[in-house]
């Protein structure tokens, strides 16, 4: 059973103001995919979800699980399950009782979902807090069990809110590895929607990249990384910022900063001085200003080549690595 | 025995006690079951409004003849003259003024209970300090001032009155004047008159001479409980009182009649039982009735204390009379019955008399000119009468 | 279009209970305000006979001005302490708190009879220890029971302390708040009077709300009993206030039609009196959003 | 202090002797204390009878007053737009109703379903919620609890009533303990709810026989206040047994 | 002024069960330093900020603020400014007024309050959202105003919990300099909790690692990746957690994935077959398992150099990438 969503229209009306947060959004979320959605912050994301899961009503456009038009069926019948961005635990229950709220509700034997409670929380690492209450649980500790309450069942469609926001780096990775699992066998579809680029370039069987109510490219993360559809995309998407250098009239060349070489300033390029310089563990982030140019240039290098700020340098790339890009529609050239 | 009945009577918790047990007395005596409900003072009216709204009326009721105006006019009642005929009550064994009172288009309408009148209370160890002799038959408005005064000493106060039209239509009819215009088709009222404003006038001087109790002392305590206490030496009320005074260890206190200003005069004080108009079982109401009024009945009432009894054999029977218990004067109920005049029967008379009594006040407690009262009287009162 | 949650069926006892309780009576109430009513008979259509009446009845009118003004003193005093006390009992503080909280909600677990009769005796003018009180404070004697004013004044604190209920909602909302909000004023070293002004009361603000339309409907509708109890209208009908005026009428004159004409006018009154407090709260609502 | 007064005032009342001189307002030390005025009570009323009835009241009325409105609470909550502003504006305009005008037409339209004249009719009005009031007590207990949460809930397949039941009630505790709270005084000490809406003395609850003791002659006041003493005990006794809890169960947020 | 923590305890009783959130902790922030936090979801974290902020009374410890002993100062008298790990918002006011509430809590103009605040709230993009109610923004939305009320005063201490968790990398990026910025204009200590490692490395002047109430290292990031002190530091810090592989009896030998040479079988190393690829850019994650141990191995690879699952290769190291951990105690030899 895919998902599907057609022509989602979403307008907010805050104090007088109208704030589009979904301007028509087709995407489809095949059977057994795992489709991730990033976009900056307010890019309607988290309202996609909501509107997927029945929670908020669309202005126009439909939702299809399966053959099923679900667009006016209330959310308590779309079979869904959601992870939502604020934790959603219930304050006054067991973390236990929390996780298996849902089976209980479906009429599971308190004993058989006893049973499984305990085994989703041990992939999630939290069955030593099964008898605590969420108010005693440190962030990080809420937000998985909030994803255990999710991977208890078997839903129709699976709704991730940036569920591992709050978890530490090690956790994280191992979780990533526990959704795909869960969510291969499971076999339904599934939509992640998370601000971790390393996350939804290694999750993600296709990404679907939103901005501003609109999905503005969709396809597999290799092709979405090699080949962004628009500037905003190549912005948006990868672990760092594409830099974008207008060059003529008309267009725009973008460059991964991971491949932008720094060099001392002899050899051939454009010469530049250091402005900052972040490390990162192997490797380094160098934001150069480039003495032709207002625009920065961000490039990551080895930490060590890292400079030192104020370091005169040439920064250089193989012209094979530049996107080119249409300066007044963005889209890629 | 006849159909079960229901009897909503106005009763504090101490009279309550009293009914139960005519209606043990009237089963033991072969009648039928009677579920008695009783209400206090504030909410008789409101149960029997809603009750009979709501057709769930009880079968009989026992009303005040101040209250039953609006009750006769409004269709609520039904007959019980041809009722008690059938029971084989003679209605001449009973005094006249009570029936008078609650005949109606020349029916009698309800039945009489009792036959009160308005009195002093006089306590006898206050007299006997003041040395001031006990109050004699037919005694003068003049004398009942002088012994008010005499009375007055210290923390004694000589007499209290309340400011209610009832209070003062006795004093008003023995000066010769008048409430309203025509008793029976009331269509304003004539306290403003000569007659009547003289017996206010004089009533406003005796306050005025100091020998009533002050507005603080009347906000302080009811007058029936200064009378206990002994802060005031007489006060004016009807039988109602007896059964508490004579409660009062300690306190030695008879009746004597009201003091006269002209001829003599007392106000009709009288509850009757009435058949509700919606009653299903009027025979099994009736039957009852025949017994509470008769002389088992009216004897066991009279024994509480509560009541003067319509039937005169009961009335004159040492169960009302005997001199064991106080008032030793109990006679003088029945020295008044002759001269009792009663109140104009009208719906809007309670309301009548509400504005009468807040008028009252204003002249007798907060010294606002009598004519001034008298003329708002006119004013409020008036449209109320002519309203049907 | 799109799929709200649907959970309006909870709602359906309490809107069918209504419907047989309170709608319909008073659909009935509205009918009868038409007739002539005494409750013996089938009620008389008078058509607007009894609008003409109300017009001209200076006793009804006049018992609203008492109402309003017990009203306007009474209901912003009850809502001071009721919400006073909640603020100042809100924390638990040991055994005193217990006690504060218990004796805040005490008068209003007393029977109404024995709360006026209490009350006759601390007015009273003679040995009541309120007038005592204030004559050695030097303070003149109002005349708790015996002017107009002073009566009114003996209502006001009759039923000023009776606040058990608004204390416990009060109570009950101030414990709604999260603590990470005061822990962040705190962090920002707001005072505590900053803190109640701009935080608590603020968010309390719509049960205070509903409490002071409550407070406004409970004073000027329902609230006959005191009135009855201490003061029985006087002196001089200073006291007689709207409610014990149609109580009177309906039960007591036995005019139940023309009662229900007043009740309903009362109802309209009451309507555009709990207006006010419900359009001044959007007014402040408004500015304290953008003020801080 | 100022509130304390009362209840003192009350027990130190009913523990002096009926049937002497009334004293001056109220002479606070009796001398010796009349405990047998609490036996004497039931002899001006069937207390024992009266104080079933009440309790039968008490506790029907009282859980159908929290359920039916913490649901209708609820329900105003979820509800949106128009169905919202409307259910809201059904309660308040419920809320200004004044009680008098209801009591005739009440009292006749229930005598017209059979339903007058019961110990139980007066709790009818629990159907109603008792009071708009505690339905918009409820929903504001309500808006405070995060919406995911309850969204949460009906994506997990809860029914609205599972919804109501599992989540909204236990985390609206303080409101419901409260609203129980209130509504147990309000049934226990109604006196005009029964006096028009019941006519059999047998299905009298005990407020409304304090309320005739209460016109007691003023040297039998002793004895009224006994009775009182009586009837507000049981509501002071479950108000400090249940003070903690009733009070943690505010105070949890 | 400097911040310190001496001794710091704390433990929470939860259902029974001691939970010792703070096991001795002595940490310092020098003045205009920006230490950085990291630790494993519920490691104490948080509770050690609250405990620097006031709102969590410590069983035992002092903290000082440059000379001032504040152990026992009320909250609001430490002059200390906190973001929460969850945006504490008032919902009641605008998002102007949330960002003011501070300045007008200490008693500013509102003129003036309402100038500072349009600054900040530009500088941290929200200057759109300041007529809007808290209930109306996006999650990223929300933290960032919690993050403007923060930077809008100059406090004696700045404590950030997880300040952008939900905010996108772009503005991530970007806002990791604006902070710091803001924070070496202010010339305060400043602790800042965060599950981002790139965030840590990249901002940190200091880094502490928390595990379980105990801080186990606290240097500069390149110090703390260079040489994690022990094993636990080794997994916690650093873009990926480090491989950690038992060779001899009483030796764990770490090794960091980004070190980690994958050739086909032939080349020396040892043998093993691929278990899982996961693209990340111009990377990617592949964990072998050898044929001779029982633990996977991460590597990060080059995405050319991508295996495919199932692949038979050969895993190797060099000898100097080498760290070495006591297996019983944990700590580096
Ligand atoms: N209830 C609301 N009223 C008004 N505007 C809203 C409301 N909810 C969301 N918005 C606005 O709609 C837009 C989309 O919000 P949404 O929560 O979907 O963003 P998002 O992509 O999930 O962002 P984030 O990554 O920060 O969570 C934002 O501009 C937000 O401010
Ligand atoms: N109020 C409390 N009652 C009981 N235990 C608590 C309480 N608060 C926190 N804890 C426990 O204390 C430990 C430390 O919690 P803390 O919130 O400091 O973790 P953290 O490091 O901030 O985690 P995260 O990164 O997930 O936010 C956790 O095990 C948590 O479960
Ligand atoms: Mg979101
Ligand atoms: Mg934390």
């Amino acid at each position: 059973m895919s998902l599907r969503i057609l022509g989602a229209h979403k307008v907010f009306h805050a104090r007088g103001a109208r704030v589009t947060a979904l301007g028509g959004i087709d995407l489809e979320a095949r059977d057994g995919e795992l489709l991730v959605i990033v976009g900056p912050s307010g890019s309607g994301k988290s309202t996609l979800l909501r509107a997927v899961a029945g929670l908020e009503p669309l202005d126009a456009g439909r939702i299809l699980i399966g053959d099923r038009d679900v667009t006016g069926v209330p959310a308590g019948r779309r079979d869904v399950a959601m992870v939502f961005q604020e934790a959603a635990l219930f304050p006054h229950l067991s973390v236990a009782a929390n996780i298996g709220i849902g089976e209980r509700a479906r009429g599971s034997d308190r004993r058989a979902v006893e049973a499984r409670v305990r085994s989703v929380a041990e992939t999630l690492a939290v069955d030593h807090l099964l008898g605590r209450m969420p108010g005693e649980l440190s962030g990080g500790e809420r937000q998985r069990v909030a994803l255990a309450r999710v991977m208890i069942r078997v839903p129709a469609v699976c709704l991730l809110d940036e569920p591992l926001a709050s978890v530490d780096a090690e956790l994280r990775l191992r979780m990533r590895g526990e959704i795909r699992t869960v969510q291969r066998s499971l076999g339904v579809p599934m939509v992640h929607v998370t601000h971790d680029q390393v996350e939804a370039m290694a999750m993600g069987d296709r990404v679907a990249v939103m901005d501003a109510g609109r999905v503005l490219q969709c396809d597999t993360p290799a092709e979405v990384y090699a080949r962004p559809a628009t500037m905003a995309v190549a912005r948006i998407f990868g672990p760092l910022p594409m830099n974008l250098l207008p060059v003529d009239e008309g267009t725009v060349v973008g460059l991964r900063p991971e491949r932008v070489r720094v060099c001392l300033p002899e050899a051939g390029g454009r010469a530049g001085s250091v402005v900052e310089v972040e490390p990162a563990g192997e490797e380094c982030l160098v934001r150069v200003k480039p003495d032709d140019a207002n625009t920065d240039l961000l490039a990551r290098l080895p930490w060590s080549d890292a400079p030192t700020v104020g370091d005169r340098v040439t920064v250089s790339w193989r012209p094979q690595d530049e996107h080119h890009f249409n300066a007044t529609t963005g889209e890629r050239r | 025995a006849g159909a079960p009945i229901r009897l909503q009577v106005r009763a504090d918790p101490e009279e309550a006690a009293v009914y139960r047990s005519l209606i043990s007395a009237y089963k033991d005596a072969g009648g039928g079951d009677v579920e008695l409900v009783t209400v206090g003072r504030e909410d008789h009216l409101t149960r029997l409004s809603t009750a009979f709204a709501s057709g769930d009326a009880p079968d009989v009721f026992l009303i005040n003849y101040r209250d039953y105006p609006p009750f006769v006019q409004r269709g609520a009642v039904r007959p019980i003259g041809p009722l008690l005929e059938q029971e084989g009550i003679s209605t001449s064994d009973y005094y006249e003024q009570p029936l008078r009172a609650f005949t109606y288009q020349d029916a009698l309408q309800c039945m009489p209970q009792n036959i009160s009148s308005l009195v002093v209370y006089w306590n006898r160890a206050l007299f006997k300090q003041a040395g001031v002799a006990p109050p004699a038959a037919g005694w003068t408005w003049d004398e009942f001032v002088r012994t008010a005064q005499a009375l007055t000493t210290g923390s004694v106060k000589g007499v209290g009155i309340d400011p209610s039209i009832t209070r003062m239509a006795p004093f008003i009819w023995s000066r010769g004047g008048a409430i309203v215009d025509d008793e029976n088709a009331p269509t304003r009222t004539t306290l403003h008159e000569p007659g009547a404003r003289a017996a206010l006038r004089a009533v406003v001087d005796l306050i005025a001479t100091g020998a009533t109790p002050t507005k603080d002392q009347l906000a302080a305590q009811r007058l029936d409980e200064q009378f206990m206490t002994g802060k005031v030496a007489m006060f004016l009320s009807s039988r109602v009182e007896v059964p508490a005074l004579r409660e009062q260890r300690g306190l030695d206190f008879d009746v004597a009649a009201l003091p006269v200003m002209g001829a003599p005069a007392s106000v009709l004080h009288t509850d009757a039982y009435c058949v509700a108009s919606t009653s299903k079982n009027p025979k099994a109401a009736a039957m009852f009735i025949a017994y509470a009024v008769g002389r088992q009945g009216q004897t066991v009432t009279a024994l509480g204390g509560r009541t003067v009894p319509s039937l005169r054999s009961v009335a004159t029977s040492p169960a009302f009379l005997s001199p064991a218990r106080p008032p030793a004067s109990s006679r003088v109920f029945l020295d008044a019955i002759p001269h009792l005049r009663h109140t104009p029967v009208t719906p809007s008379w309670p309301e009548v008399e509400d504005v009468i009594g807040t008028q009252l006040q204003r002249a007798f407690e907060d010294g606002v000119p009598l004519d001034e009262v008298l003329a708002e009287i006119q004013k409020q009162a008036d449209p109320l009468l002519r309203r049907r | 279009m799109g799929a709200a949650i649907r959970r309006w069926p909870l709602a359906v006892p309490y809107l069918l209970g209504s419907l047989l309780l309170v709608i319909v009576p008073l659909a009935l109430a509205a009918a009868l305000a038409f007739t002539d009513y005494f409750g013996f008979r089938p009620p008389e259509f008078t058509g607007a006979d009894n609008l003409v009446r109300l017009a001209g009845d200076r006793a009804f009118w006049d018992a609203v001005g008492v109402s309003a003004v017990i009203a306007v003193i009474v209901v912003p005093l009850r809502l001071f302490l009721a919400v006073g006390a909640a603020l100042l009992l809100a924390r638990p503080r040991g055994a005193r708190t217990a006690v504060g909280r218990a004796a805040a909600y005490l008068p209003s677990a007393i029977p109404d009879a024995a709360w006026a009769l209490l009350w006759l005796w601390i007015l009273n003018p003679l040995y009541g220890p309120l007038p005592a009180v204030l004559g050695a404070l030097g303070v003149a004697d109002p005349g708790f029971l015996t002017t107009p004013w002073g009566a009114r004044a003996g209502l006001v604190l009759v039923m000023a302390l009776q606040v058990g209920e608004a204390f416990i909602v009060a109570l009950a909302a101030r414990a709604a708040i999260p603590n990470r909000l005061y822990e962040a004023i705190e962090l920002e070293g707001g005072s505590a009077w900053f803190a109640m002004t701009r935080v608590t009361l603020p968010l309390m603000a719509p049960i205070v709300l509903v409490l002071a339309v409550r407070d406004i409907v409970v004073v000027v509708q329902n609230a006959f009993v005191p009135a009855m109890l201490v003061t029985d209208g006087g002196p001089a009908n200073a006291t007689l206030t709207a409610p014990l005026l149609i109580y009177r009428r309906a039960f007591e004159y036995g005019e139940l039609g023309y009662a229900s004409t007043l009740s309903v006018t009362l109802l309209v009154l009451t309507g555009v009196a709990a207006a006010l407090p419900l359009w001044l709260a959007a007014r402040l609502a408004a500015r304290q959003r953008t003020r801080a | 202090m100022v509130f304390l007064a009362p209840l003192i005032v009350m027990v130190l009342g009913s523990v002096q002797r009926p049937l002497q001189p009334p004293p001056d307002g109220l002479d606070l030390w009796p001398d010796p204390a009349q405990w047998s005025n609490y036996l004497a009570v039931s002899r001006f009323i069937p207390l024992a009878r009266l104080l079933l009835n009440s309790l039968l009241l008490v506790v029907v009325a009282v859980p159908v007053t929290v359920v039916v409105t913490s649901m209708a609470g609820l329900a105003i909550v979820t509800a949106r737009g128009g169905l919202r502003r409307g259910l809201i504006g059904v309660s308040v305009f419920m809320l200004l109703v004044p009680a008098a005008a209801l009591w005739v037409p009440r009292v006749v339209l229930l005598r017209g379903v059979g339903l007058a004249d019961t110990p139980l009719t007066v709790a009818l009005l629990a159907l109603a919620g008792t009071t708009p009031f505690y339905v918009l007590l409820f929903a504001l207990a309500y808006s405070r609890i995060p919406v995911s949460l309850l969204e949460a809930a009906t994506l997990e397949g809860l029914s609205p009533y599972a919804v109501w039941r599992r989540i909204a009630l236990p985390l609206g505790r303080p409101a419901a303990v409260a609203v129980a709270a209130l509504s147990t005084l309000y049934y226990w000490s109604t006196f005009m709810d029964p006096l028009t809406l019941v006519s059999s003395p047998g299905n009298w609850p005990v407020a409304l026989g304090l309320r005739s003791l209460s016109e007691m002659e003023a040297a039998l006041y002793p004895i009224y206040l006994a009775g009182a003493v009586i009837v507000t005990a049981p509501a002071l006794l479950a108000f400090a047994i249940g003070q903690r809890s009733f009070f943690s169960a505010v105070e949890r947020s």
